[in-house]
């Protein structure tokens, strides 16, 4: 579904992304992880070209992403991308937020559109926020409804960039929740997080990230209790101290 | 037929450079008097008494509200009749001042309100009064929103000041129309007018495009 | 005190003035304000034994100023209506004048029957000229400017208007400084109309002393030659 | 000059401020439309990729800006017709005004988006908006939400340059005032009059601006 | 040190903080925790007066905070608060944000206070940050040089408001270490945060907050392995579900 083949991306002088080889298959869960600024954000973003690559091959649903050339607009339409600050329309209620881009890009008609963005946002748990603006929604709920906007273009492919991190404690589990019934589902899932619980229950993967390389692939449950590199268990043992 | 007034128009550039040096003179001087007025009713107006807030923005609304050309008229020939006499000069220096305070007074609440409320609240947890709050915290990050439109004010400052010609002060502009009398071509003497606008204002506006270069981090391009 | 006294006391005669256009009152080429009504006035403070001061304002400004006591009088080509005089007090006129009508060179208009109902005229806004051409061509259409006569003859060229209506000495003085040909006075007169200077309903000192000084500078021929150079001449158009 | 203020006069010229009250409107109405609309593509072209269309809107903006409208006015009305090009007064004056403003609602606009976080835009790529729907439907609302008191100066400082248009024969509320004066010799009167209409107007954008404000800004939302 | 007696108060008709009664000896170290919206915040900000309380008194280091006519601003000079969201002075560099308040509250002379500043950043590990402007600094090192800030008065009390909870996770160790550190110093501190790990190493006794009302006051070992209230049980498994 996914497939990065000796990508490399610099900003000026800064490597961000070195040589990433990674496969992932229709329906594979793969959370990414590492510290900050080893450029796990900048790998999925590349994945829809919200960022450009400069060296490699960046195929994506069988379309040469890093083909200058393509045109991204079909392919960014079957990608959902969930930003870690929501970015939710704020001059649109929750139901608008969801269906401007079926309207838009799906050229779907008005009361189709509508009849599926209730029913997504039914099915993240918002059907009494419909007509809420995203200002009289807590966090929790302003994310879900940026799921929501994602999966009503009906995705093949689900992206997440730390899509719990700006929550209060108690809300992150909602959010963790519609995920992992989506990851049930079988939505191919990429998910930049450090919810290590979220990872152990439903990915198939971990990708440990650390200075523009992929260190470390593996299970969650081998990466958690013994990872092979230094760094790796340097890192776990700082994100579990406290 | 333009060759023929051209030269007319370079023997009268002495009279046209004394109204320039009219107009740099009227702005210059209401530019600093506007900005120190305009600064402290700016304060005042971000401020917490409700009573000085609105009576600043009444007076602001008055100002803005209505032609220029009133005021200009109000200060120099009806204040008279309550005592005040004013030359042309002061008379029209003043009233381009009050209107140049009114605009740079909303400028500089408005930036002094955007500054978020965590600064202020962590000066207040650290102790500082309310003076030094706004002198060491919020004026000098209010600043960068201040600055770019302060700018644009003052152009429109300068622009606006052709209007004092009114009451007798000779600027650019009165010597436009001094000109078109005797070079009844006016599109040529109003390009001059222009011309000689454009060479005092456009530094000005690039200033503030530097500012704002200066002040900005990231640029966003669509 | 009367005004006269306040003047002579100050030692100095303050007069608004229009700096309208020529020939009555403009700025010739060396930057220096003259014209007929301003060495009348010269002639005036002269005569008074003062200094003179102009107050430069425009249109808008000379009423205010001479309301205001910014001024002690008005020197403008300005015709004492009726309805004006509610307001101020005007001298004894010290000359007539009319509206007259000019068109293009080669405009199709000749004479003053040639002006019909679609016709575009240019006038003043609340001048003379703007009431005698509405008496005369109630039909015409008319565009009113603001910004004096020259750029009604300026409308006129470029084709906004067909013809223009203003003051004939007026209209005189300034197509003088238009390229030589480009506007046709028509033949005849609107209107016959008074020109005077104005006070204050509160100095009739100084009014009826104006009267006096237009009495004697017309006998003694004083004003008859300030006139035949600025006004019924072109006499001026060499020397500024 | 007070003292005798005369409200019988200002009511036998009421039709006539009526009238010029009515045309100040609508061609201030149709100019700040116009203008609005030509902030929003200079201001497209300034942001845009392409440098020529981002230099070109630069150069319109910067002399717009530093030139008086006077004589951008003198520049359409008698600089057209020597190209040929005639039209009636009513379409020249709000020709150039729309073309004064546009240049300052360019830079008001583009300051509203670049307030806009980057965030938003990225959202709308990622969902495959194209541009101009991303203009249309995300950008824009927000950046003209987040302007509307500088829209709202700027809306005044039209309205009130609407005046010079009497240079060009076009009868507005400042004319109304001009002719009382030089009809009647009461300039208090006609100029407190006009003054007293302009109000009205900025209340009238006032309000409309307050409302709007409170409709496109929800719910502290920025 | 810190005594809450039977304080309230209402936002309109919301009531805030209903009935508070809390007594904090000097050197010990409260954590706050509760749902969102409980009132953690309003509970610490009236401390220092951020908020006025409406009703009841709270007598800080023997001075009527409650009493309208106090001047706050010596109390605030004793009292060190550290806020979630940092605000650090963005015009200032890290040494500058920490002498302002000595140089100006206090009225130190300037070689003095950069004396101070320097010992006190220091001590929270960022002596080689002393001169970067917190745009330069990454969250963790903000978030220390704000706890320098506060320190730099030399404060009898310290508060903190969710100081870790804008943090990636790398970071929050760094100033939970801080934190650590002063608390075993024997400062006298109040911490609203949901770091249960922190608050079981250093806290004294945890205040868990609802609606307004104090409903469990316990030492941490108590509270988190067996709370007496309904409510307490069911927020900690909600936090600590995922
Ligand atoms: N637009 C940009 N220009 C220059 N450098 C950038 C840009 N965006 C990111 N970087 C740099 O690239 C590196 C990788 O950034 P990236 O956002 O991918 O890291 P990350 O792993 O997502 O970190 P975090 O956990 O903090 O989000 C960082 O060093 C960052 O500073
Ligand atoms: N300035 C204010 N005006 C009106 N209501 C307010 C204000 N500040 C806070 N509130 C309300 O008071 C209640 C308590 O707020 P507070 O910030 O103390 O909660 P909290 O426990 O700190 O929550 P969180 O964990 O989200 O920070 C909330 O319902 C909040 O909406
Ligand atoms: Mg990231
Ligand atoms: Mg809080």
């Amino acid at each position: 579904m996914i497939s990065f083949k000796n990508v490399n991306k610099w900003y000026g002088d800064l490597h961000v992304l070195n040589d990433i080889d990674l496969e992932i298959a229709p329906g594979e869960v793969v959370v990414v992880c590492g510290p900050s600024g080893s450029g796990k954000s900048t790998l999925i973003r590349c994945i829809n070209r919200l960022e450009p690559i400069q060296k490699g091959e960046l195929v994506v649903d069988n379309m040469a992403v890093h083909d200058k050339k393509i045109n991204m607009t079909k392919i960014r339409a079957d990608i959902g991308f969930v930003f870690q600050s929501f970015n939710l329309y704020p001059h649109m209620t929750a139901l608008q937020n969801t269906t401007i881009a079926p309207l838009k890009v799906r050229k779907m008609k008005n009361e189709e559109a509508e009849k599926l963005g209730r029913e997504v946002l039914t099915r993240v748990g918002l059907e009494d926020r419909i007509d809420h603006y995203p200002a009289q929604l807590s966090g929790g709920q302003q994310q879900r409804v940026a799921i929501a906007r994602g999966l009503c273009m009906r995705p093949k492919i689900m992206l997440f960039d730390e899509p719990t991190s700006a929550l209060d404690p108690e809300m992150i589990g909602e959010v963790l929740d519609v995920m992992k019934t989506l990851a049930r589902e079988g939505m191919t899932m990429m998910v930049v997080t450090h919810e290590m619980g979220f990872a152990r229950e439903v990915a198939n993967r971990v990708v440990f990230m650390d200075e523009g390389k992929i260190v470390e692939v593996a299970p969650p449950n081998d990466f958690f209790t013994n990872p092979q590199t230094e760094r790796g268990k340097y890192f776990l043992s700082s994100i579990l101290s406290h | 037929m333009w060759g023929f007034y051209f030269d007319e128009l370079m023997h009268s550039l002495p009279f046209f450079l004394k109204g320039v040096w009219m107009t740099v003179a009227v702005s210059g001087l209401s530019l600093i008097a506007g900005t120190i007025v305009g600064f402290i009713c700016g304060i005042l107006r971000a401020g917490r008494n409700k009573i000085l807030r609105a009576v600043i923005g009444a007076w602001v609304d008055v100002i803005r509200g209505t032609p220029f050309l009133v005021q200009v008229f109000i200060i120099f020939f009806i204040l008279p009749s309550a005592g005040i006499e004013l030359e042309a000069f002061p008379a029209a220096v003043i009233a381009l001042s009050n209107l140049t305070a009114s605009f740079i007074c909303e400028i500089v609440a408005g930036g002094i309100l955007a500054v978020p409320k965590g600064q202020r609240e962590a000066a207040t947890a650290s102790g500082l009064s309310q003076y030094q709050q706004l002198r060491f915290i919020v004026l000098p990050q209010a600043m960068r929103t201040i600055m770019p439109p302060l700018v644009g004010q003052y152009v429109l400052l300068i622009k606006d000041s052709s209007v004092v010609s009114a009451i007798g002060v000779v600027d650019i502009t009165r010597v436009g129309w001094l000109t078109v009398q005797r070079i009844p071509e006016g599109l040529m003497v109003f390009g001059l007018v222009g011309i000689l606008y454009f060479a005092i204002c456009y530094p000005l506006i690039n200033l503030s495009a530097y500012m704002e270069r200066r002040m900005t981090v990231v640029s966003t391009r669509l | 005190a009367g005004t006269l006294d306040e003047i002579l006391k100050r030692g100095e005669l303050r007069i608004a003035c229009q700096t309208q256009g020529a020939p009555f009152s403009f700025v010739d080429r060396n930057g220096n304000r003259t014209g007929s009504s301003v060495e009348l006035c010269e002639l005036i403070a002269k005569e008074m034994g003062v200094k003179v001061k102009f107050l430069n304002y425009d249109w808008d400004g000379l009423i205010p100023a001479l309301l205001s006591k910014k001024a002690d009088m008005l020197a403008a080509d300005m015709t004492p209506t009726l309805k004006r005089a509610m307001k101020i007090a005007f001298t004894d006129p010290y000359m007539y004048t009319g509206s007259v009508v000019f068109v293009k060179q080669n405009s199709p208009i000749k004479t003053l029957e040639d002006i019909t109902a679609g016709t575009k005229m240019a006038v003043l806004l609340g001048s003379t000229g703007e009431s005698d051409a509405k008496k005369v061509f109630p039909n015409a259409q008319y565009k009113t400017y603001k910004g004096g006569g020259p750029l009604l003859i300026n409308a006129v060229l470029a084709g906004h208007v067909q013809a223009g209506v203003n003051d004939g000495s007026a209209v005189r003085g300034q197509v003088a400084s238009f390229p030589p040909n480009s506007v046709r006075i028509l033949e005849g007169q609107l209107s016959r109309s008074p020109l005077a200077f104005a006070v204050r309903y509160d100095s009739p000192d100084l009014q009826s002393w104006l009267n006096l000084f237009f009495l004697h500078t017309t006998l003694d021929g004083r004003l008859g030659k300030n006139l035949d150079y600025w006004v019924n001449s072109l006499d001026w158009k060499e020397d500024h | 000059m007070l003292e005798a203020f005369n409200f019988r006069v200002i009511l036998e010229y009421m039709p006539l401020y009526g009238k010029c009250f009515l045309a100040t409107l609508w061609l201030s109405a149709l100019s700040l439309f116009g203008a609005i609309l030509v902030g929003i593509i200079a201001c497209a072209m300034r942001l845009s990729q392409s440098r020529f269309l981002s230099r070109a809107a630069g150069v319109y903006i910067e002399s717009i800006r530093s030139t008086p409208l006077l004589a951008q006015l003198y520049f359409f009305y008698f600089g057209l017709p020597t190209l040929g090009i005639m039209l009636p007064e009513w379409v020249t004056g709000v020709l150039a005004l729309t073309l004064n403003s546009g240049a300052y609602y360019a830079e008001i606009i583009r300051s509203g988006i670049q307030a806009i976080h980057f965030g938003q835009i990225e959202a709308g790529i990622a969902s495959g908006l194209s541009y101009f729907q991303r203009m249309r439907h995300i950008i824009l609302p927000q950046a003209l939400g987040m302007t509307i008191r500088p829209m709202l100066g700027q809306a005044i400082v039209l309205v009130k340059d609407s005046s010079l248009l009497s240079l060009i024969s076009i009868m507005e509320l400042t004319r109304a005032g001009q002719l009382l004066t030089s009809e009647r010799f009461m300039p208090t009167e006609g100029f407190l009059t006009t003054a007293a209409f302009y109000l009205i107007i900025y209340y009238m954008l006032k309000a409309f601006s307050n409302w709007s404000e409170k409709r496109l800004i929800f719910q502290e939302a920025y």
